[in-house]
């Protein structure tokens, strides 16, 4: 441990830059998916995420932490986001226009950075350092040290608000950029998003899109159980969004959910979905919150994701 | 810059600096595009009416909704705009202090928080509506600069600067009235407290609203053969801990004054950095401020009901002189 | 002033007690009322109202600062609920058991102190110390300084959580006590509200009535125009609201929206009131939020709330 | 109460504060009816499973929405109940700090809150989950107690004392394990520190975490002959300026360690109050804790990353020492 100690004030981690060989392979999974027939990009799409699962597997296991129910829950849809709605360049994480991103459940960091890694931001071998001393990896996404992070999130409630700036931004700069995020269904439970929903619609921000991961669970029991957000689509309604249901885990579906706003407001997307998804054992069970699987459930789960 | 003598200060004229914050915001924004305004329906309390009339896309109002305000201008400061989110101090800060964290200091997102009515400028609105908290909530977050102004020269310096570098920053915009303290050759600059007055038996360290009343105090106090120096900490964070060291090795005691609770503010920022400095420069301290919620009154009132006038500065300071 | 200055530290202010003659005569006014028929119900409030609204136009006269117009639009309200519906005793105002009543919209304290005094909790002549130096009458509700007052508001979007744990307490204790709240309009933009509500009804609090003074405006402007609420019954519903729409001037209407709840969960009362009601210059003009009349406009209102 | 050496101590078990909390909880809540708990989602990480199933009704769950939770907390608090407000000690404090002033330390409701897993013990979880900033942001507030129990036996102490005599208290409930540091005579005494070991060369004062690891360094120094007096600053609110002014008059040097931003916790406190004694009582300081926010890694790593070692705690007393 004491190898990697650094002095206080040095920047902390080393600078994540993109890594060509990653970015050439994801230039060409956009180019074949935007012309490939919709079972055949599905078909790819659910290898990506496979791809993206293991990867949480492993780095979970390694770094003995971390939230796999809810990285699987949000799998599928940051695989479609990333590998074909998002307008943006990975080679270029900054570039004035680009549709934005937010994972404002950012617990699900693991998730979130098997998909940049793999969408060429950076290369995946830094995956191997999430969480471990001095790694720009930390357990919650850190846009000072982790190219494609837009902002800082972990404590829930953060992402929506955010997006909201960024959506008021990008009309303010004449940009025709979209602005995604994603919220857990629990996160939902946070004041701070209805008052974001409020000024979203009051904005009519139509470049706006809300996408609720809708697992059913929270960190310790369902949400219904706990504090129920049903019915979900009418509070989001009442607040102002073109509300659209949408499962969760049907690459097909979300692409059409994901579609450019009709109404001249926020688009919320309900995407109901599996915590735990992919993985017989884990799915839908409140425990793998963030539990952590033992060698034998490791080999297990990379087996069923193969 | 020196003011003459307490008399001429009483008559000196006194203003609210939220106009010249208006003012400067408004010029910046005329000269600069992305500059934009955020406030909490607070169009009139952070003066801001001016700024709507003349930019009315530029001004975005959340409602009554913190924690979203400070959010969404970290939003438009990702999106390469430079928002200054106005609101009533107290709820700015306490209300949002999870979003000044998280969104601003910790994604170091340029925001540009501007605290009105700091202190107790709302008087008999009571401990709610005080914003006295805000230096001790504020210093504990790395990477977020704080600015106190304490005119309206220093308002206006402090707006252009946040809008020439944006950066995390706090700025307090004063509401109780005050004189003008400062020069047209004091420069704000970062991190740098302003010497006021020369002096090297006393020096208050002092910011905001007790400027005025620390020169006033170092007025009397030269009445006695006293040379009081006065030290306007107009940067909260990062702090001149060069400047107080030169305080401190060249004058016999330090009193320092603030519009805020005592526990982490400018005193306890003096106090933590005299500590660490040899024996000689170990001088006696006095830290003025609150220790309690305050009580109803207005703002005069209980300035003085805690001590923050000349009288409770110049008694501070010949009493640490005494008692050491 | 400095004649009133005290030592830090000191209590600050002379504490208020009941007033067994203002007791003696809210009494009278509770007996009258419980068997009065409706219409005469209606005009005794009526005048009681009116007086309430002549002592905040002096209250704010000498202390040269309030919110006139939300207390104008919440008089009858608190003119209800004191003379009529809560079951408590001013005489006793800690007494186990009392029904709550918490005034969110602390901003509203000069029309709160006066219900309170008319109902004797305290000598209506404290009213002139109102914001005065060491008063117990701040310009923000302090429970601390004055009899009656529930806990402390002033920013927005407190009352209605306390009031949720109020409500829960008073099942807890096997009190069978109300728990009544007044929100502002554009308070219910603070998403604290939110988190409160989405609790209140997992809690099925059949206990709470939640009060909104829908007058419209805000600090600054409209509330449609700043952060739209509307449709307000739908987002309440949507929450697990049982709604009611009130006339918020209209007693009768007012005391029928009282009732107790008839869903098993927490009623919202959704007043439609006017901001400045009673006062012809006043009425449903944003600049009235906290404007503050000249001794003309004083004369003319006290006149017109003769 | 002393412990031998440092190779003894290497050997004592450690323990998660939050288990002798949940004990104690339930203990109290057999006894007394008026116990219940809240929290946001977090019965699992507050550690409340067993008082959930022994007490389903009286543990109340909120869901995760910190802001209402406290405000429930004061309305439970208000109905003659005695709340214990769980939940993680960085949100519970900066989500609804404003909570805090205005429902419980200004409202006075005795509401007890409980930050779970403070200071870094979420360790590589990062900033966002470090509660740090907590002792600079409470102590700001008047009315508020702030106990930071170093061990199982002062967490059951401060939790049984909050019930005997409820009032606004927050308590900072250790998730990272720590070995015993007080014995059975060492009773928890509002506002009073603990001599966790005499001596009269240097004096730490620490809390929490930091308690061990300050009698460590003095086993190291007593190596090189040096005294180190240890206090176990349990309350830092209200302080307990007495024994501090104690040692400074008997001892030449204080080093103070905290695991949380030096702006205005502890080592605040401690210059504050220093920075007013007579002249040799102004003795000189080392304030240990960060100063920024702290990059990956787990909870032992951060501590030493930011000195917060035996080591670091022993190097920085014998340098206030030898460069007075
Ligand atoms: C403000 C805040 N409160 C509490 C937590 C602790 N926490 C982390 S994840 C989680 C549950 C989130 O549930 P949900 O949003 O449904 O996420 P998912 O099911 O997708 O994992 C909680 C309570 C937090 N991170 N932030
Ligand atoms: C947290 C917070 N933010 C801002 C304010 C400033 N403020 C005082 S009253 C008010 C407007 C309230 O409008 P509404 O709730 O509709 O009250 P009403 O119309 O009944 O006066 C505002 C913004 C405040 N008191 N608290
Ligand atoms: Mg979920
Ligand atoms: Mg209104």
């Amino acid at each position: 441990m004491t190898e990697q100690t650094l002095t206080r004030g040095e920047p902390h981690a080393t600078a994540l830059t993109p890594d060509p060989a990653q970015l050439e392979s994801w230039r060409a999974l956009r180019a074949r998916l935007a012309d490939a027939p919709p079972a055949e990009r599905a078909a790819a799409l659910a290898t990506a995420a496979r791809q993206t699962r293991r990867s949480v597997v492993r780095m979970i296991d390694s770094a003995g932490q971390g939230h796999i129910g809810g990285d699987f829950s949000v799998t599928d849809i940051l695989t479609t986001l990333y590998a074909y709605v998002l307008r943006l360049d990975p080679g270029e994480p900054e570039r004035a226009g680009r549709d934005r991103f937010i994972l404002s459940k950012g617990h699900c960091a693991a998730s979130l950075y098997s998909t940049l890694a793999y969408s060429g931001y950076f290369a995946p071998r830094e995956l191997a350092t999430f969480m471990q001393p001095l790694s720009a990896l930390n357990g919650h996404p850190n846009r000072t040290t982790v190219p494609g992070v837009e902002t800082n999130t972990g404590p829930l409630g953060h992402g929506l608000p955010v997006a909201v700036g960024e959506a008021i931004g990008a009309r303010l700069t004449g940009s025709d950029a979209r602005v995604f995020v994603v919220m857990g269904d629990g996160e939902l439970q946070e004041g701070s998003n209805w008052e974001a929903l409020m000024a979203a619609s009051q904005y009519r921000l139509d470049n706006l899109v809300v996408i609720v991961d809708r697992n059913r669970l929270q960190q310790g029991a369902r949400t219904e159980e706990t504090n129920a957000l049903d019915p979900l689509d009418e509070k989001l309604a009442s607040f102002g969004c073109e509300v659209r249901v949408s499962d969760g885990h049907d690459f097909a579906a979300l692409i059409e959910a994901f579609r450019p706003a009709e109404r001249g407001g926020p688009v919320a997307v309900i995407a109901n979905t599996i915590k735990g998804k992919g993985v017989s054992f884990m799915e839908d069970r409140a425990e793998w919150h963030h539990k952590v699987p033992n060698a034998e459930q490791v080999r297990q789960a990379l087996e069923e994701l193969a | 810059m020196t003011i003459a003598s307490a008399q001429e200060k009483t008559a000196l004229p006194t203003y609210d600096n939220r106009t010249a914050f208006a003012d400067e915001l408004i010029a910046l924004a005329r000269e600069d595009e992305r500059i934009v305004a955020v406030c909490n329906d607070s169009v009139g309390s952070s003066n801001l009416v001016a700024f709507r009339d003349e930019f009315p896309d530029r001004l975005i109002n959340v409602g009554i909704a913190e924690q979203n305000m400070v959010g969404v201008g970290a939003g438009l400061a990702a999106s390469g705009l430079v928002p200054f989110v106005c609101g009533a101090a107290p709820f700015l800060t306490g209300r949002s202090l999870e979003q000044v964290k998280a969104d601003v200091a910790y994604s170091q997102h340029p925001v540009i928080l501007c605290g009105m009515s700091p202190g107790m400028a709302y008087g008999q609105l009571g401990p709610t509506h005080h914003s006295v908290e805000d230096l001790s909530w504020l210093r504990a977050l790395p990477g977020l600069d704080i600015v106190v102004p304490a005119d309206r020269r220093q308002t206006r310096q402090a707006v252009r600067a946040a809008a020439a570098e944006p950066r995390p920053t706090f700025i307090r915009v004063g509401r109780h009235k005050v004189p003008d303290v400062t020069s047209e050759s004091d420069v704000l600059e970062r991190g740098r407290m302003l010497t006021a007055r020369p002096g090297d038996d006393v020096t208050f360290i002092v910011t905001g609203t007790l400027v005025s009343r620390a020169l006033e105090a170092a007025d009397r106090l030269a009445g006695s053969g006293l040379r009081a120096r006065v030290l306007n900490a107009a940067y909260i964070a990062p702090f001149d801990t060069d400047a107080l060291a030169s305080a401190a090795r060249e004058t016999r005691a330090i009193v320092t004054a603030e519009e805020a609770n005592v526990a982490g503010g400018l005193g306890a920022a003096v106090a933590s950095h005299v500590g660490t400095l040899e024996r000689e420069a170990r001088v006696p301290l006095r830290i003025l401020g609150l220790t309690e919620f305050a009580p109803t009154g207005n703002t005069d009132f209980l300035l003085e009901y805690f001590g923050l006038t000349a009288a409770g500065l110049a008694e501070a300071a010949r009493e640490a002189l005494a008692h050491d």
